[in-house]
């Protein structure tokens, strides 16, 4: 492991911010003034920043209706995002998009998706953009175990492979599809990242309850993919810690279950259990992450709380860059 | 005559046309719920409730959960019907038209006509749609405009669980493929409904009420945003006729000109943005075939030519509201 | 000023253009054409001859070949566009819209809105349109109607290769996506094209002639039917304003209601199915516009409630022709 | 082998017929009589009959923009057929439907399609059809080597495997999708039929300029789809003796590609190669079927070009079965 003690505190600050974000959105929408579909993120948080740690403002993503931790990744501004959740005029998108449509352009990030599957084929386009430039960029598109199953996913990994798009397929496999599970719905001999294979793609395979095994396996394949060898895949199993949406009962989950997966499959307790077994990290430093991930998430809800919501008369807006 | 929701009609006439006709079969993402979890396949009956106990009493030949693939579904419904069998496909959200279209318009919808009139693809699309959840641009659209204007389908949004019951059973007995819309804050609208067997006809409007002095034409969740309008008018002296259309194609074109021939004023109310839509439609109707009689400009209450956004007070903005449909009719008494 | 056809008008555009401008990039099926063939790729061009020697000069970077797979072509373009690029994405029929619109229409049309006015996504998709060829009911449709009534789409129609050159151009330079459709039986018509930089601004129609008895408003390959029907009513007297709208959206309202103003009376030509067209659009624009001009019922010829059938005598008479054009303007003069 | 004599001479003049409508076509085509597109099935009709021969009428399958092997195999009446492609009254579809759109569900031909990628998911719910009437029935996809990048085709594939459906996708290889190669188009670290292997389904391979091989390969398959396990794939490798449609110049041919497949891939050829190698017919008999089949297909043009046109005033009729 050849991360500095910086890069360490900020794969878990960055980590927490989700968790938190997320912990706090589920208490928030509790009390009604959050409107809509809101899809949390938590448990999944090494997936997103494992791998997000390691692209540039430059690389690409694009995200899913389950968008809020990949944003968070990638460096959308918290407060910002909050702020739109909270349909407020001063949200990342004024608004009009919500928790399923955070987009932030100037850090790379091209969009959460309300459409599963609607992403994949524009990280290749993304992609293809990217290579016209020469600068090594990438693009990548995260999937959930549902998602892989849309056309367009397939498409667009064969387009990837067909045009050898700088292009990287991410499955988050949480083993649900709303309230269907991945052993239903997923037809394969093997695995999502098998199915990738097939395309001609090189896949790997990662544990997405842990930061390291999924940064690790994830710079092998960035290795890859940035020395043009085209597009490559991975698959991640790892866990969602609340309902597909806010409100969700959960009836799918089986005994325990939900008890066991935060137990044992928490990434922010595996990244602190390692850090400290390896002595890289001091308990108290994350605990003073902890507290300053608190305070910004607390702002951010009261600042979100307290902003103006969007102007009625500006509902047309924004439609065209110019419509004449 | 019972009293129950949209959703429970649905649900039970689901139940009922299934016994009846072991050739139903049913399509969707979690119709059944719980397949390939520890908490095993237990018929949550779909996020909306429309198919709570159907997977139990049918079992899994007929009630079929699907991967995320609406092609696949709408496509698998267009095979099983020309194979003979009814399915009946669940979009979760109609805008999920956006990756199916395909085998809706070019496959179902033209089948008949393609084959030379040998073929019937009797599948019933059922299809969740309308803002008001504030589900934002891609999960809050009214696609029936767009499916109206296609050759071959037949277009029912039931407004009242009666019609809810007498729509679906219509269409789960009928010959052709039907888009059966859904609106997602309809389903808990509780009313009466017919006990057995009832069917309702399609291409015949319901005569929500009758006033005289303007015409309102409209359907889905704008039936009762008419409604309301049509009460305050009523306070002033001012009667409505309130048209729900019930089904968009065939359409009642019937009871759309002889209310605007009494009255003279036309206000079309549509969920929608206003470009080649539905209100286009009916507009163009009465003024190429009920022009004389006309006595004012038509007004079309429309959501404004943008997508549909998130935030509370910017989503009530867009959809067309009770206010805006009174204004609307006072505009076409003021006029000519 | 050059004399050239609509398809060279277009490629040259295209050549012209992605010389202009690096960021460019051409996706599409057989775009090159003989890739991962003995023949080897040697740009025939795509099968309209709308692509030939793009790649040899610009390389496969630029000039890409897809796979079979349309919802990934213009999903790439949505991509690349965000990217910060200009792709030009080809459907090589419009009928295909059908397996893409979700990436047209919930992804390219509403990115900029949903993302809060702080995106461009400036893709120009090129979809190949119309019947007249005899490619029956999934090969012959026209899409622009499903495509205009959909907020954050610019929509055009070239009729002239003047056009040709002029809208693509200014789609290629402009910052919002556009649906360029190329009328499949108009790439062979002939005309003058402006030399060197030519735009011709959106939402500006065409006054293809003056004659101020009726006005005929229609666009693509119509406006060639149009003129006939407006020659034989000449020989007779009367005369018709015949207005291209080369753009469907944006909409130049102005000059349709300035003539309709004028002339009372309208007649909207569409090739389309009548049920929420672009010919009820119109229509409904002028009824609520222009109502007290009008002198008589307006009139629509478009194709029937049918899908566009093969045979030739059967396309013949689904598509509007000059005949049933010249008789709906002799029955708007005749009426009111 | 065990097939009778009967069954030999059956199939036989079942590829000639195929292969006499389409050379006769090819010449029609050049007349102008015939509208729009053409796409013609020469050189692949091992395929059609190898599969079709071992189908009852109940037996279902859906078919490609290139259909009228297919069609023929399955048993549609080939004089209606040249009535249809001559868009007259009397055709298969009255005249609405062309070459491209032909269907006859009372031989279980459940159409052409002018949509690449179309018929897959159809072939999925007429298999989830037929299991609901417990008959073993089965339903098959014909689908090309460009269709099976159409994401249609694999969310098919996987909903199949999901629902264990009765299908089976079968993918005529023909190397071009319109002007470009397989090479090109189809991203796979291996081939079409290991796509499906990967999701989860047992796929086989064959010659498909082969009518025995096709014939043998098809049987095992079908063997275990009629068992109950689920979908089934099949990948033949074959070749297209004309152009995509009819006026191509077949610019990506490679120089004598066409001779040689003529005359090294041709099924007709080598069925009658192998039946006198084994005895099994003699020549005369096979030259007796061919002026069966050109009488045959004679009668058809001649009446075909007699028949009338539809009426005009039909156009909008046969949209719905009732529409009030
Ligand atoms: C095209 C489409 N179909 C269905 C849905 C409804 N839907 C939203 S999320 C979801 C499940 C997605 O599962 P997965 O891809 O595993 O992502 P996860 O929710 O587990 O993050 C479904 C079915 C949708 N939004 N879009
Ligand atoms: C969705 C769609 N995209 C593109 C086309 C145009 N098209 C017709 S046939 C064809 C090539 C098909 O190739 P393949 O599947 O290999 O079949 P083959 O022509 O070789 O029989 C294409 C691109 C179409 N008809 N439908
Ligand atoms: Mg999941
Ligand atoms: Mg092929």
């Amino acid at each position: 492991m050849q991360l500095s003690r910086e890069e360490l505190v900020g794969a878990y600050r960055r980590m927490a911010t989700i968790r938190q974000f997320e912990e706090r959105l589920h208490e928030e929408i509790k009390t009604g003034e959050i409107a809509g579909f809101t899809h949390l993120y938590a448990g999944q948080e090494a997936v997103a920043v494992g791998i997000c740690d390691q692209l540039s403002v430059e690389d690409m993503i694009v995200s899913t209706h389950r968008g809020h931790g990949h944003c968070i990744a990638k460096g959308c501004d918290v407060k910002a995002m909050m702020q739109e959740i909270f349909g407020r005029a001063g949200g990342t998108c004024k608004g009009r998009g919500g928790s399923m449509h955070i987009a932030d352009l100037s850090v790379g990030m091209l969009g959460a998706n309300g459409i599963v599957g609607g992403g994949a084929p524009q990280a290749v386009g993304a992609a293809l953009a990217a290579r016209l430039d020469g600068k090594g960029r990438v693009a990548i598109a995260f999937s959930g175990d549902g998602a892989c199953n849309q056309g367009t996913t397939f498409e667009a990994m064969n387009m990837a492979v067909v045009t050898k798009a700088p292009a990287i397929f991410v499955f988050e496999n949480n083993h649900y599809s709303e309230h269907t599970g991945d052993a239903y719905a997923v037809g394969t001999a093997r695995d999502i990242a098998s199915r990738a294979e097939a395309f001609g793609m090189k896949a790997w395979r990662a544990n997405g309850c842990d930061y390291f095994d999924t940064y690790e396996t994830m710079r092998e394949l960035l290795d890859h993919v940035r020395a043009g060898n085209g597009p490559a895949a991975i698959e991640l199993d790892t866990e969602r810690f609340f309902g597909h949406f806010e409100g969700d009962p959960q009836r799918y989950r089986g005994k325990g279950e939900l008890d066991r997966i935060r137990e044992e499959r928490d990434c922010l307790k595996a990244f602190r259990a390692k850090v400290a077994e390896a002595k890289l990290l001091d308990p108290a430093d994350l605990d003073a992450v902890d507290a300053e991930v608190a305070a910004l998430i607390e702002a951010a809800v009261v600042e979100a709380r307290a902003a103006p919501a969007p102007d009625p008369a500006t509902v047309a807006d924004d439609v065209y860059v110019d419509y004449y | 005559m019972a009293i129950m929701t949209i959703r429970d009609a649905i649900l039970q006439t689901l139940h009922a046309e299934m016994e009846r006709d072991p050739d139903i079969l049913l399509l969707g993402e979690d119709v059944v719920g719980g397949n390939g979890t520890a908490g095993g396949p237990e018929a949550i009956g779909g996020i909306w409730g429309t198919s709570g106990g159907l997977y139990a009493k049918f079992g899994p030949d007929r009630v079929i959960d699907t991967p995320i693939s609406e092609s696949a579904i709408v496509g698998a419904a267009a095979g099983a019907a020309l194979a003979g069998k009814r399915p009946v496909a669940e979009l979760m959200f109609a805008d999920f038209v956006g990756v199916s279209l395909d085998q809706i318009w070019n496959q179902i919808a033209k089948f008949r006509y393609m084959f030379g009139g040998k073929t019937r693809c009797p599948a019933v699309i059922r299809l969740v749609y309308g803002a008001g959840m504030n589900t934002a641009a891609q999960h809050s659209q009214s696609v029936y405009a767009m499916l109206t204007a296609m050759p071959g389908l037949k277009v029912v949004l039931p407004a009242t669980p009666a019609d809810a019951k007498g729509l679906l059973t219509e269409a789960l007995r009928g010959d052709d493929p039907v888009m059966f819309f859904e609106h997602k804050t309809l389903y808990g609208v509780k009313g009466e409904v017919p006990d057995g067997d009832h069917r309702q006809r399609f291409g015949e409007a319901r005569m929500v009420r009758e006033g005289g002095d303007a015409t309102i034409v409209t359907c889905g969740r704008m039936v009762n945003f008419s409604e309301k309008a049509a009460d305050k008018l009523a306070a002033d002296g001012i009667g409505c006729d309130v048209i729900d259309l019930r089904t968009t194609s065939p359409l009642d074109e019937e009871a759309i000109l002889d209310s605007v021939e009494a009255t003279g004023r036309l206000v079309v109310v549509d969920e929608s943005p206003p470009r080649c839509s539905l209100a286009a439609d009916i507009c163009a109707l009465v003024a190429t075939k009920a022009f004389s009689s006309l006595k004012a400009p038509p007004e079309l209450v429309t959501g404004p030519h943008s997508p549909i956004p998130f935030a509370r007070e910017l989503e009530r903005a867009w959809v067309p509201s009770p206010q805006k449909i009174e204004a609307a009719v006072r505009r076409v008494l003021a006029a000519g």
